[in-house]
């Protein structure tokens, strides 16, 4: 479903990811791991058009998606969660939801309903504004703002951040919804227990770089993923 | 990158073809053809006097030029023109003044606008030039000991005095009382003072004296003070924007003085009355000059002779500020004939001994080059046209003005 | 007691234009954090084309607004994606001296089309007015008032209901994020600087009715722009409306209790006042991110 | 051992949320003390608190026996505490050189000309192995360089105290061992020195004391091999479940 | 996102043979410029005193605009005051002009300290947009104090005959007046560049936090670029009033000084030593070119290079010239394709 292929991106002259081979099947989760600053935001960025790879090539659905800007990316079916949630603070939950289904041009009250009936949470605070949620809240907002666009891939960086673990588990118990329901999910993950236990397959990046590739159960008993986290097997 | 931008001054130095000219031509006339300059405001905030101001400059050009020329003692010269724009600012004017001096060019005629005139007429003294000016009114100006300027305008302190003669003279009843309403710049409030001087020598109270911002268009606050006072005269000491809101500003705030609206400047220009329309009616103005004025010379005939051929000419009716540029454009011809030379100093005596009629009335100088001797027009808007009412008159005073909602 | 309130009634309605001509400004730094220098411009380029429409075919001034608001929003739009857009994210001054040189473009173009004359838009209904007493409210300036205020309002609703509004506002706020929802930044920004264009448009035929114009006042509406946006706080619609009446009302209670002339001072300290104490503006911003720092 | 740094009840509060709350550690004279913690602990926020970016919402900080609480960043800087940025920031227009140099010549009581400086930053450079790339702009470094560059510019200024706020993020195994060299032998002269880090291997290695910081709050403090074995500590870095796992599974 | 800001300044190193050939160029063209009254028409004499003059502006700006990165949008207030310090004292006091011309420089210095102090504790358009109130509200201020300064009709120097407390130095003496301003300028900024106080100013251009951890007061640092910067530009106003000798407040405080001065800088190459000069120097000549041969057009025209500029040289002819000579092309379309969206 996603491709992608000696993947190189960076910052300006700064280059950031190397030679980046990774795929993503139909109704498949799998999680990015890696420490900070190995470069998994950078890949989702570059992913989803923010930033233009300088080399390498990333197929979506068959179709390559070098040279789409971010919003063509958005209707090509791919949502990207971006790291730090960014929901429009000042806006009201309803208002976010809705923003996220921008493109479609049909009403979108069933994706709506489908949300709240995902996050109960935020049927409760729909007209509350963003910024004044709690950390989970936030998350699932943002979370049910990617949905609102119907991708058939959504891409989470750092689910977990700032969230207690039984809110973290709740999250993740949705994305398994979320899978079953056709999407695909690419999971940016600090909690490699989480991240990995969750996936089928996992990929480890370290210094811009693939270190590591298998499916969750085998990377969640690979000491080397410690090694790539803790320095120490 | 250094020795780029070294080579690069050099190099602009050296091409600007600046370097000092020959010298010893006649000063001023280039073969048989006599050469004038004027910095002029073709762009910018005064753009569209100056342009006013120039079409008098031409129309002189060519009256003299279909007339034969200028003749100095034996020798018939054409004359020339050059314009430069000096943007409104006084600055630029005072630059090209200097720059048509080292072009050879002595005779110069004056900028639209007190400012620059006057920055220009510290020029001119010092590089021995001449200048007339057409549009500099402001009596300061005349005031600095300049011995090579001239203005062919009566002075500022007459433009808002000669209304308040006008009234005394011929307003039945005369009013008791006027409120001044003066924008802020040097040439408005030298005409404030010189009308509210005017006023209590005429036995009239002023009882109030606002001034407000050079180019506002919202004068409510000064007319809102002005209004519980009830003056039986406003007088507004204006250019045409400040003008055009004071009587709009009026009608809407229901001031109705009992005698009426005196302004300088603003109400014989057509905008004033095609702006506001029926509400422009009766409002008094001075001018330097109209079709009535008295008086004719030889180039241009009588001031109807002049309207009549300037509207030949360029389509247009002439405004007060076409007759002025071409009263200097004459004052300047005149003075030179006279001296029968093209020197600057013999030209200047000349001039400071001009005493003759004209279409634009008497021109003659004071001892500070100030044409205090033309006496100004007074008109009132009467069906959509400024007519002449003083000195002399081509319709009568329409006095007491009705209210606004009766018009 | 009368005067006082004459004065604030002309303060009041003064200050209704004044939001009309500065709602636009705000939005434009609010959302796509450009200052816009040519805003003045855009405003009397609205009201020659009004004064054009009404002198040349007889169109009614309001028939006239709605022209003129249509056509700047047009113009806007190209002038967004044609020549701001090539450098919206270059340092501010750039931005700046690219709009200054806009202005001087359109306003010495206006001067040679239409001429430095004053012009206004004469109607049979701007100059009467109600009476109570000896104060008097003007038709005309009443008509501005009102309709800045609907206007205002009706952006306000746009930006807050409509589905665009929101993407406006979502694009001013986090402009990388807004394009992960699939929001054209490009065309958002466009159409912000179109909608204020529109605006300066039919604020500029109202200027044109109350009162007159020419090119060079251009710079007088962008200065007074600067100071409602500012007042208000950025992007914030409701906030220029505040801020345009309380400059309005400052300017007309200091016109009767100090030196005419004094009137501008007092503005610009007000500005100055409240970007030191107040950045955020009277209302503050819509958005939680603030821009100044100290 | 004498204490250089002292924090008493440090807290910052953004809005409703308690940043750094009530977080009292000591910082010895000569020693390495390690910060960890997961993301959004509050280790940046600390860190800005003690040098003075931001002013604290509670409590003390005290430099070498002087109260610096509140002080002004420069004020801090010239007392004798130099930091790093977790995002590194350096003047992208000034050289490599130009950038250390400005360390140099505003640093604690080494106020010196621009001449000098230029050669005290020569010195730096040699000793963070950056001499080659003197003269090439921030901006044509790759990563790992930036981070050195940035370490440059603090050591340039002769500090007393150094606050190393992330800057090995993103460095090759290799590159961090040379980091962890580095720091040891700065140790060595004299230096007293924070490291912020997320690579726990470099922090183990480096530090003489680790302090764990959670939510904002101080979770452990102690020896690196007690922190590395503590299970609040695993627990908030891969989570609950795997924390359990690697104690049940023992060698997983 | 900004990329192009200031770059810094690659001075060429006097020991090389290159860098001989410049000294000896630059020799030569100051003596150029120390003979050429003699060989250049009067008039134009005045032209070259006003390019000098623009060049000191843009040199003064870019202390505080390209050095700190302050974008001031009304540093006129500084040559307003310094013009008006000296006429009010000339005129009422009966002061000659080179006391006046202290007092004028400490006037300057002054003011900026005092409105820096409040004022560049914001950043960005905050900081533009209040600054250019400032010049604005000075504006309005000087007008309403007609007593003192002669109000909206200006006043008046007394420039010649028995009043004259200075006697009028004439196209000549302003020319060098103009030309020894602008090389103490260029002296200035070429000290301050390469001096303590420049790399403070060009770290708080970059980042003022990274700045004021390297133990850098930026506060004061500002404050002092300010300073220096309302300094040279009071000066210019005071020889600028006296050269005109009646001044208006209207000109004196005209934004459009500030916007041809950060023009000037900018086209130029901000944060340069010789950019503002080349700007100036270009710019001049181009609008007087204009101007003389597009009567009506050409403030049309210079609108149209403005945008041009800003588009396709945003960082400035200096730094492309460098480009230029190290790349052997300018890349236009790279700089639009880094600003645009």
């Amino acid at each position: 479903m996603l491709e992608i292929k000696s993947l190189e991106a960076g910052y300006g002259r700064i280059g950031v990811l190397w030679d980046i081979d990774l795929t993503v099947g139909e109704q498949e989760i799998v999680a990015l791991v890696g420490s900070n600053g190995a470069g998994k935001t950078t890949l989702l960025r570059a992913v989803s058009g923010v930033i233009a790879p300088t080399k390498g090539s990333i197929v979506f659905e068959g179709r390559d998606l070098s040279g789409l800007v971010p919003e063509q990316v958005v209707r090509r079916g791919i949502a990207h969660v971006p790291e730090g949630r960014r929901l429009f603070a000042g806006l009201t939950v309803r208002e976010n939801l809705k923003l996220g289904a921008f493109h479609l041009k049909d009403s979108a009250s069933a994706d709506f309903d489908r949300v709240v009936e995902l996050f109960p949470r935020l049927g409760e605070r729909l007209d509350q504004i963003a910024g004044s949620l709690s950390g989970g809240e936030q998350q699932m907002c943002a979370i049910g703002r990617g949905l609102m666009s119907r991708p058939k891939l959504i891409m989470i960086d750092e689910l977990s951040l700032g969230l207690a673990p039984n809110l973290v588990d709740q999250l993740l118990e949705r994305l398994e919804t979320i899978r079953s329901e056709g999407m695909s999910v690419l999971l940016v993950e600090q909690d490699v227990d989480a991240a990995l236990t969750l996936a089928e397959r996992a990929y480890v990046l370290e210094t811009g770089q693939i270190a590591l590739e298998g499916s969750g159960d085998e990377l969640l008993f690979d000491k080397r993923v410690r090694e790539a986290y803790l320095g120490v097997a | 990158m250094t020795r780029r931008f070294v080579i690069l001054v050099c190099c602009a130095l050296l091409l600007a073809g600046a370097c000092k000219g020959s010298e010893g031509e006649e000063a001023g006339a280039q073969g048989s053809t006599l050469q004038f300059g004027a910095a002029l405001s073709l762009t910018g905030q005064l753009s569209r006097e100056g342009i006013l101001t120039k079409d008098g400059y031409e129309y002189c050009k060519q009256v003299v030029n279909e007339e034969g020329g200028v003749e100095v003692g034996d020798k018939t010269y054409d004359l020339d023109i050059t314009y430069q724009d000096d943007k409104s600012t006084p600055d630029v004017a005072a630059q090209l003044v200097d720059q048509m001096n080292d072009d050879n060019v002595k005779f110069i005629l004056g900028p639209y606008g007190s400012s620059s005139t006057e920055a220009a007429s510290a020029v001119v003294e010092r590089n021995g030039q001449l200048m007339i000016s057409s549009a500099g009114a402001d009596d300061t100006i005349y005031e600095k000991g300049y011995q090579n300027t001239f203005g062919v305008l009566s002075p500022a302190s007459e433009y808002l005095a000669t209304i308040v003669k006008a009234v005394s003279d011929i307003a039945q009843p005369k009013p008791k009382t006027v409120a001044i309403l003066s924008a802020d710049d040097g040439f408005s409030k030298t005409a404030a003072e010189g009308g509210a001087a005017q006023a209590e020598e005429e036995g009239m109270e002023v009882v109030a004296t606002e001034f407000f911002a050079e180019g506002s268009t919202d004068v409510s606050a000064q007319l809102t003070k002005v209004k519980p006072l009830n003056p039986d005269l406003i007088l507004g000491s204006v250019h045409l924007e400040e003008g055009v809101a004071i009587i709009k500003q009026s009608e809407e705030l229901g001031i109705n003085p009992a005698g009426g609206f005196g302004e300088t400047v603003a109400p014989p220009t057509p905008d004033f009355i095609e702006t506001l329309g029926p509400a422009a009616e009766y409002t008094l103005g001075s001018s330097q000059w109209t079709p009535e004025t008295e008086g004719e010379d030889e180039l241009f005939g009588t001031a109807e002779d002049y309207a009549e051929g300037f509207e030949a000419a360029f389509g247009d009716t002439p405004e007060y500020h076409n007759a002025e540029a071409t009263a200097a454009c004459l004052a300047m011809i005149l003075a030179i004939e006279d001296a029968g030379s093209l020197e600057p100093e013999a030209v200047r005596e000349s001039l400071a001994n001009l005493d003759t009629e004209s279409f634009f009335g008497p021109i003659k100088f004071d001892e500070n080059g100030k044409n205090i001797y033309k006496p100004m027009q007074v008109i009132q808007i009467q069906d959509g046209k400024p007519v002449t009412v003083w000195p002399s008159a081509e319709g009568e005073l329409k006095w007491p003005a009705p209210p606004f909602d009766e018009r | 007691m009368e005067q006082f309130l004459q004065a604030t009634i002309n303060g009041l309605l003064q200050g209704g234009l004044y939001a009309l001509v500065g709602v636009g400004f705000s939005l434009v730094w609010g959302v796509i954090h450009v200052v816009n220098i040519a805003h003045g411009a855009f405003v009397i380029l609205g009201a020659y084309v009004a004064w054009k429409l009404d002198g040349a075919f007889g169109i009614d001034p309001l028939l006239g607004l709605v022209v003129a608001a249509v056509l700047l929003f047009v113009i806007g739009y190209a002038v967004q994606r044609g020549v701001i857009n090539l450098v919206i994210n270059a340092p501010i001054w750039m931005t700046l001296l690219l709009t200054f040189g806009l202005e001087l473009l359109l306003v010495n173009g206006l001067i040679l089309i239409f001429t430095g004359d004053y012009r206004s838009i004469a109607t049979s209904y701007a100059s009467g007015g109600l009476s109570f007493g000896d104060v008097r409210i003007p038709y005309g300036r009443l008509l501005a008032f009102g309709l800045a205020v609907l206007l205002t309002g009706l952006l306000a609703m746009f930006m807050s209901r409509s589905k665009t509004g929101q993407a406006i506002n979502a694009t001013g706020m986090d402009r990388v994020t807004a394009r992960l929802m699939g929001i054209n930044a490009r065309h958002i920004y466009a159409l912000t600087f179109a909608i204020s264009a529109a605006l300066a448009g039919a604020a500029g035929t109202m200027v044109g009715i109350v009162g007159t114009f020419n090119p060079v006042d251009a710079g007088v509406f962008t200065l007074r722009s600067f100071v409602i946006a500012v007042l208000g706080g950025l992007g914030n619609m409701w906030g220029a409306l505040a801020g345009g009446i309380v400059l309005g009302l400052v300017e007309a209670w200091s016109g009767q209790y100090l030196s005419g002339t004094l009137i501008h001072a007092i503005g610009f300290g007000v500005l100055i006042l409240v970007l030191i104490v107040r950045p955020t503006g009277l209302l503050g911003r819509p958005y939680s991110e603030a821009r100044a720092e100290t | 051992m004498t204490t250089l740094l002292e924090t008493d009840g440090l807290t910052r509060r953004f809005g409703g949320l308690d940043a750094v709350s009530d977080v009292s550690v000591t910082v010895e004279q000569n020693s390495v003390v390690g910060f960890i913690g997961p993301n959004g602990a509050g280790k940046t926020t600390f860190i800005n608190v003690v040098t003075g970016f931001l002013k604290p919402s509670a409590g003390r900080v005290v430099f070498d026996g002087n109260d610096v609480t509140g002080n002004r960043p420069w004020d801090v800087a010239r007392a004798g505490v130099s930091r790093t940025f977790q995002i590194a920031k350096p003047f992208r227009d000034l050289t490599v050189r130009e950038n250390v140099a400005l360390g140099s010549m505003f640093g604690p009581g080494n106020s010196r000309s621009v001449a000098a400086s230029l050669t005290d930053a020569d010195e730096v450079l040699e000793r963070v192995g950056l001499s080659e790339r003197a003269e090439a702009r921030p901006g044509e470094l790759p990563i790992a360089d930036t981070k050195r560059l940035e370490l440059a510019k603090a050591l340039a200024m002769k500090p007393r105290l150094l606050l190393l706020d992330e800057v090995m993020a993103g460095l090759r195994p290799a590159e961090i061992d040379n980091s962890i060299d580095l720091i040891r032998s700065l140790q060595k002269d004299g230096l007293t020195i924070v490291v912020i880090e997320h690579v726990m291997k470099a922090i183990l290695a480096v530090s003489d004391k680790v302090i764990v910081l959670h939510e904002g709050k101080r979770l452990a403090e102690g020896p690196p091999k007690e922190i590395a074995s503590d299970d609040r500590v695993i627990e908030a870095y891969l989570g609950e479940r795997y924390a359990k796992r690697v104690k049940e599974g023992g060698d997983a | 996102m900004a990329e192009s800001a200031a770059r810094s300044t690659r001075i060429p190193q006097p020991s090389s043979p290159a860098g001989w050939i410049l000294v000896g160029l630059g020799a030569a063209g100051f003596a150029y410029l120390l003979y050429a009254p003699v060989l250049l028409l009067e008039s134009f004499l005045r032209t070259l005193g006003g390019v000098f003059m623009f060049a000191t502006l843009a040199l003064a700006w870019n202390i505080i605009g390209g050095f700190a990165g302050y974008a001031s949008f009304g540093n006129v207030v500084f040559f307003g005051l310094g013009g008006y310090t000296v006429a009010t004292l000339m005129a009422k006091a009966g002061w000659t002009f080179w006391p006046a011309l202290v007092v004028a420089g400490a006037v300057g210095v002054l003011f900026a300290v005092l409105m820096g102090l409040p004022i560049l504790r914001l950043r960005g358009h905050y900081f533009a947009i209040a600054t250019l109130s400032v010049a604005e509200g000075m504006r309005e201020i000087v007008v309403n104090m007609p007593s003192l300064t002669g109000g909206g009709a200006g006043i008046t120097i007394p420039a010649v005959g028995l009043e004259a407390t200075t006697s009028y130095p004439g196209n000549t003496g302003f020319y060098y007046f103009f030309l020894i301003l602008l090389l103490v300028a260029l002296a200035v900024t070429w000290r301050v560049s390469r001096s303590r106080f420049g790399y403070s100013l060009r770290a708080i251009h970059q980042d003022e936090d990274s700045a004021a951890a390297l133990g850098i007061n930026t506060t004061r640092a500002k404050v002092a670029a300010f300073a220096l910067s309302g300094l040279l530009t009071a000066l210019t106003g005071a020889i600028y009033a006296f050269q005109q000798v009646t001044i208006y407040p209207n000109r004196l405080f005209s934004i459009e000084f500030t916007v041809l001065m950060v023009v000037m800088a900018v086209i130029g190459g901000t944060g340069t030593i010789f950019g503002p000069v080349v700007g100036a120097v270009g710019l001049q000549f181009l609008s007087e070119y204009l101007r003389q041969n597009y009567l009506e057009l050409h403030t049309v025209l210079f609108g149209a290079i403005i945008i041009l500029a800003v588009i396709f040289l945003p960082n400035g002819i200096v730094e492309s010239a460098r480009e230029l000579r190290s790349t052997k092309r300018i890349r236009f379309l790279d700089n639009v394709k880094a600003n645009r969206l």
